[in-house]
């Protein structure tokens, strides 16, 4: 079977249909590209945010009969390849994507090194690229170099600058005193967020009293649990990747690390965070977030499980579905295919999506979640740079 | 030129003729076809460049993907203030330094420790380089903005692929190329004949891991963001061993009939099998072990080999009334 | 105190990822390269007996050894055979095990994504801390330290006081002369083979109770396997327990005192160190 | 009599607690043939290997015309003039009979390279009686011709000193004629040879002298004739019942 597509079953016997029908007119199946991590380092995360949510709207997407081009309904048809994780790969995808399979749109890749390696590309073939799972403080540069690209997960410097925020909140409840341990995993992201962290906590009256990085793929935090722990902290703080985010977690919880706050990166959004610690998740903050009591959200989240049999993480996922519906609302309003006129609608332009309104200012989102918390078995976000309807945050009480 | 022979001067005017028709390909096409081929002459010089120190030693070397890494890194670290072509001379330096000292020590040991130990070379390179940016720089990914397309890459690698041969060329013909037939022969006699057997591994091991270096300052500019994971990708290191193994080892274009077979397999699994890639690797990885046991060279020759014997036999028989 | 504790359950969990690669590759010539994956295929399995029959790890076990023993001797008997069969020495079989394995590595990932897909897995098992001197240990690791002292310590017992012990330590130093004083050579490089696998599985089980796992994380075991395995002396239980709990204390020290940032690069310089000074392993006899 | 070219002075090699050479001293004269024999087991390949580096001595001195050489690494030793046969015949097998005896003359003490050393590497072929056969490939040759091959090999490297290990052994009578005919016209040429060996017609008709070894220790060193009947050199060789 070449080119593994996801269209469901309904939507295949249209198209079948229309094929049928036979080729009088030149185009009736919208194709979007896909390349992604399906094996390597990165699929594992992909395999959570990714791939379910595009399987997800392209069910949504068919089930109404397609996308609405000029008043004409048009079907979507996806074409994925696996990148291996790897930045070669990845632009022998996209190039591919573009001048064999020649797709009308592409999913923009998954995480932040290969958004930006295959962005010169896309930006030559002129589609847009709505970057829905990168982190980096370069987006208004980016935006700037490659005019088709869109920026939604936010920056390191807001996230970093956002747990601060937090912090600062919980020692104000009295819940923590001044005294902060920072980790972080020695890659790009946990070195932005540290970068921008430790000033903004220092700023906030805080005393950083343990202080380390560690390799990406340490599988070994006893030491450095038990390193923070000496040092008795109020607060334990890692910039962390979701191997570590795990095993931190776990090691702290034997430890019995005693903190008011304790702060765990990537993955503490995932569902399976939940799933291995238990009613020790409680309490937890972590990176991004969603508002899962927002209207919708939970409708959708079950739409999820039910569609891709997995749970949607309380992160990333909802943001590539909606890169995808902005995606899909601007083609509408084009009433075309017409790649440059599309990219323009989406930087002029207003969206629905999952996640609430959106606007691009300047190719960027500018309202996103920075931090979110476990309560109640559900991860709600307890900050954003403006959205609104953020949870208070509330004191880590015990492991068990 | 009196020191090449009419056979030589005829393969050297058919090498660059194909090497004239192959550069043209991105005037013909910009797009896809011009990637898989820029993957292809990358993993043709790799392979070859593994090779000249790999096929006459026999020593697996895992390494490739720190010299690669290395030559990354001087280019992400040096676009803004140093010219290119001088970034490439640096990234050779860098790199055959790197060689000179892994070889030092590790070349005088039996074939499964070097194996072993370059196998963790990339792995420490890449947390050694993590850790000084960690520890000493504000950012762990930088980025690599320059002007150059697809087509640059492709020309600039091809030109590399001919230094390659030429340089594999020269030192066949040399005392060094000499001496590593003999140590490939028996490495016993060849300390007996006064060959520092020690020495030449080294000195090929540094030209290989320059070259390997090159490759990899020449691809920077190809990924714009450059960080630690995807330069020092263990992955290269074990392709590259296998499409050499693959083409075959005992001649210097051996590895080109392994790399661009398995380029282009690699590339329709991806492409047909999006979601089975490792199962339908694994299995057309086995039988290429079971079935091609010497490489595509070995069985090529075996094939030339069986078509003159039975052109002499046929010979024969036409000679008898 | 704790730090060498700490040093020392994680050198038990590397005893653990090392022993079965000792015998397969010390005794049946064959570099392993799909052992991580093998392990990581037993993090699968005990997850999935775990989650779906709520069969606990430990009696998982059970289970999985005899599974893994019969899957690794038909890998063996059907993949590893025609390689010994035609190598004309050593190195053409080192060559050619490394590229087979290495398919075979590929396949194993590919039936665990294709089963199990590619996310993180992990679950709860015995993740009570337990206070010795003051600091706490998870359960797990401690129960996987115990596990690892028993199998190596079995393994030991089995190789050293058995007769057909004896006779797999008489292949793993010279295949030829044990062929010669009538041990059936390509039976014992099979069993070892097999052993070594159900090993690695055993191990497998014992670390899912505290490892996050994926698909693709195999190669990370087999590299600190392949190391410890060097280090200790090819085809030496003994050399690879003592590695493993040096390398454990040497991570665990250098996390500590100087920077968690450099623990691989203490691995290879402690690996340098033993092969310039030892390149015979740490209990390897000096080839004359 | 010349002075000493190679000289051996209390050499010693233990391997662990085996002591392969002990205490061993000898010298060998310029232009002498100096045969070295003793039973099997006596330690002389072990005398060959340390002079020709191979081994390294535990202690002692052996030196080259006044160069201590002792421990020095095979390749440099090879560079200052000795060259050698191997017990078991060792031919480079993927190299053609002439590329075989280019091999010993590129990187010896004499480095030759191009025309001029495939024009000596014919010339030493058809002196060891392999006129002719430079292009063929050296699987199919004979043993005896293997041995030539390699002798020509070592003649290559112009040595100062010659080591030929039993290079006599398992050759049939008509071609051990050759053989010892061969060795004699090296010897008149001047060059100066050990040689280990057990055919004891060869010691006599050969050798200028004799260095008997038994269980690693030298006893004795002389005349031939002299050497062959020493009671004890026959009890080494014997044992004690024919003494």
């Amino acid at each position: 079977m070449k080119r593994r597509t996801m269209i469901k079953t309904v939507a295949a016997a249209t198209l079948a249909g229309v094929l049928m029908a036979g080729g009088a007119y030149a185009q009736e199946v919208i194709k979007l590209g896909a390349s992604a991590p399906k094996s390597g380092p990165l699929a594992g995360g992909a395999e959570v945010s990714h791939w379910p949510a595009i399987k997800l709207w392209l069910h949504d997407v068919n089930a109404r009969g397609g996308i609405d081009v000029g008043g004409k309904k048009m079907p979507v048809e996806v074409i994925e390849y696996d990148d291996r994780t790897s930045g070669e790969e990845a632009i022998k995808n996209i190039q591919r994507l573009a001048t064999v399979d020649k797709v009308d749109f592409l999913v923009a890749p998954y995480a932040t090194g290969l958004n930006l390696a295959t962005a010169p590309l896309i930006a030559k073939y002129g589609y847009p690229q709505l970057a829905a799972t990168a982190v980096t403080d370069g987006v208004d540069e980016f935006a700037k170099r490659w005019p088709n690209s869109f920026w939604l997960l936010g920056t390191s410097a807001s996230f970093a600058e956002s747990v601060a925020d937090v912090l600062v909140k919980l020692r104000d409840k009295g819940a923590i005193g001044d005294k902060v341990a920072v980790v972080n995993v020695a890659d790009a992201f946990g070195i932005e967020l540290m970068n921008a962290g430790k000033p903004a906590m220092e700023a906030a009256g805080f005393e950083i009293v343990y202080e380390t990085s560690y390799p990406l793929g340490q599988q070994d935090f006893a030491p450095i649990i038990s390193a923070a722990q000496a040092a008795e902290p109020d607060a334990f703080v890692a910039f962390s990747y979701p191997g570590d985010t795990f095993g931190l977690s776990a090691q702290a919880k034997i430890a019995n690390l005693d903190v008011g706050a304790f702060y765990v990166g990537v993955a503490t959004a995932f569902p399976a965070y939940l799933g291995a610690n238990g009613a020790a998740a409680e309490g937890v903050l972590g990176a991004g977030a969603v508002n899962p009591d927002a209207p919708g959200m939970a409708e959708w989240r079950a739409r999820h499980k039910d569609v891709t049999g997995v749970d949607a993480d309380y992160w990333a996922s909802a943001m590539t579905y909606s890169s995808l519906q902005i995606l899909e609302q601007a083609i509408n309003k084009v009433g075309s295919l017409d790649k440059a006129a599309v990219t323009e609608a989406i930087k002029g332009g207003t969206f629905d999506t999952v996640l609430g309104e959106m606007t691009l200012d300047g190719n960027v989102n500018r309202k996103f979640w920075t931090v979110g918390q476990w309560q109640g078995g559900k991860f709600y976000g307890v900050a954003s740079t403006g959205i609104g309807g953020e949870a208070e945050p509330v004191a880590k009480n015990g492991w068990e | 030129m009196t020191w090449l022979n009419e056979k030589e001067r005829r393969i050297a005017g058919f090498a660059a003729i194909a090497f004239g028709v192959v550069a043209l390909l991105p005037l013909v096409d910009q797009g896809y076809y011009l990637s898989i081929s820029v993957n292809i002459v990358m993993y043709v010089v790799l392979c070859t460049a593994w090779t000249l120190f790999s096929g006459p030693t026999h020593y697996i070397s895992l390494a490739t993907a720190a010299f690669f890494g290395i030559g990354t890194y001087t280019v992400a670290l040096g676009i803004d203030t140093v010219p290119f072509p001088l970034l490439l001379v640096i990234a050779a330096l860098a790199s055959g330094l790197l060689a000179c000292v892994v070889g030092i020590a590790t070349l005088r040991l039996s074939g499964i420790y070097f194996v072993i130990f370059t196998l963790g070379l990339a792995e420490l390179v890449r947390q050694v380089v993590t850790w000084l940016q960690t520890n000493f720089s504000s950012s762990l990914g930088l980025y690599v903005f320059t002007d150059f397309g697809e087509q640059h890459i492709y020309w600039m690698l091809l030109g590399l692929a001919a230094i390659v041969y030429i340089t594999g060329w020269l030192i066949n013909r040399s005392r060094l190329g000499f001496a590593m037939q003999i140590i490939g022969n028996d490495e016993t006699v060849a300390k007996h004949v006064g060959i520092d057997t020690a020495r030449a591994k080294v000195i090929l091991f540094i030209i290989s891991g320059a070259f390997i270096g090159i490759v990899g300052a020449i691809l920077a500019p190809r990924f714009s963001y450059v960080q630690p994971p995807s330069a020092f990708n263990p992955m290269i290191s074990f392709q590259v061993v296998i499409m050499a193994l693959l083409g075959g080892t005992k001649r210097i274009w051996g590895p080109l009939l392994g790399v661009i077979p398995f380029t282009i397999l690699f590339d329709q699994v991806t492409a047909y099998f999006p979601n089975h890639t490792s199962f339908v690797i694994g299995i057309a990885f086995m039988a290429i072990v079971y079935l091609l046991p010497q490489g595509v060279l070995g069985r090529l020759e075996d094939l030339v080999r069986l078509r003159k014997r039975f052109r002499m036999v046929s010979a024969e028989e036409g000679n008898n009334p | 105190m704790s730090v060498i504790i700490s040093g020392l359950l994680l050198g038990g969990t590397y005893a653990l990822i090392a022993v079965g690669l000792t015998m397969q590759y010390g005794v049946s010539r064959i570099m392993n390269l799909a052992n991580g994956e093998n392990l990581v295929f037993a993090c699968f399995v005990a997850f999935w007996l775990f989650t779906t029959f709520a069969i606990n790890p430990i009696l998982g076990i059970v289970l999985i050894v005899p599974l893994a023993f019969v899957l690794n001797w038909l890998i063996y008997t059907y993949a590893m055979r025609p390689l010994v069969d035609r190598a004309k020495n050593r190195g053409q079989l080192e060559v050619d095990s490394i590229l087979a394995t290495f398919g075979l590595l590929f396949i194993l990932q590919g039936i665990m994504k294709l089963t199990f897909g590619g996310g993180y897995f992990n679950y709860n098992f015995l993740a009570v801390p337990v206070t010795i001197m003051g600091s706490n240990y998870g359960l797990n690791r401690i129960v996987a330290f115990i596990a690892a002292a028993v199998i190596a310590g079995a393994l030991y017992l089995f190789l050293n006081h058995t007769r057909y012990g004896t006779a797999i330590r008489a292949v793993a130093v010279d295949p030829v002369s044990a062929g010669l004083v009538a041990i059936d050579v390509p039976r014992a490089s099979a069993f070892a083979f097999a052993l070594g696998g159900a090993l690695t599985a055993a191990s497998g089980a014992l670390l899912s109770t505290f490892y996050t796992f994926n698909a693709d994380m195999g190669i990370i075991f087999t590299m600190k396997a392949l190391i410890i395995v060097i280090m200790g002396g090819v085809g030496d239980v003994r050399g690879a327990v003592l590695a493993a709990l040096l390398l454990g204390l040497a991570e665990t020290a250098v996390a500590t005192f100087i920077d968690p940032g450099l623990t691989i690069a203490a691995t290879y310089a402690l690996f340098m160190l033993v092969l310039l000074f030892r390149p015979q392993g740490i209990f390897g006899k000096r080839p004359s | 009599m010349s002075a000493a070219i190679l000289s051996l002075d209390h050499a010693t090699k233990a391997f662990g607690g085996l002591i392969a050479v002990n205490d061993l001293s000898f010298s060998l004269q310029d232009g002498e043939l100096l045969g070295l024999i003793g039973p099997n087991g006596s330690g002389k390949t072990t005398v060959l290997n340390l002079i020709s580096g191979a081994l390294k001595p535990t202690s002692g001195s052996i030196s080259l015309g006044g160069t201590e050489i002792a421990g020095q690494p095979a390749h440099k030793i090879a560079r200052l003039g000795i060259a050698r046969t191997f017990q078991l015949v060792r031919i480079l097998p993927s190299l053609t009979a002439e590329q075989n005896v280019v091999a010993g003359g590129v990187f010896g003490h004499v480095r030759s390279w191009g025309v001029e050393a495939h024009d000596r590497a014919r010339l030493l072929l058809e002196r060891v009686g392999l006129s002719g056969r430079g292009d063929s490939p050296t699987s199919s040759m004979t043993y005896i011709d293997q041995k030539r091959l390699e002798l020509a090999r070592a003649l290559a490297a112009n040595p100062k000193v010659l080591l030929l290990d039993e290079w006599l052994a398992g050759l049939n009578p008509s071609e051990l004629k050759i053989g010892i005919d061969l060795i004699r016209e090296l010897r008149n040429d001047g060059i100066s040879i050990i040689m280990v060996e057990h055919v004891m017609d060869a010691i006599r008709s050969l050798c200028d002298r004799c260095v008997v070894m038994s269980s690693g220790l030298k006893i004795a060193d002389g005349d031939v004739h002299g050497v062959l009947a020493d009671p004890e050199v026959i009890r080494a060789y014997l044992g004690d019942d024919h003494a």
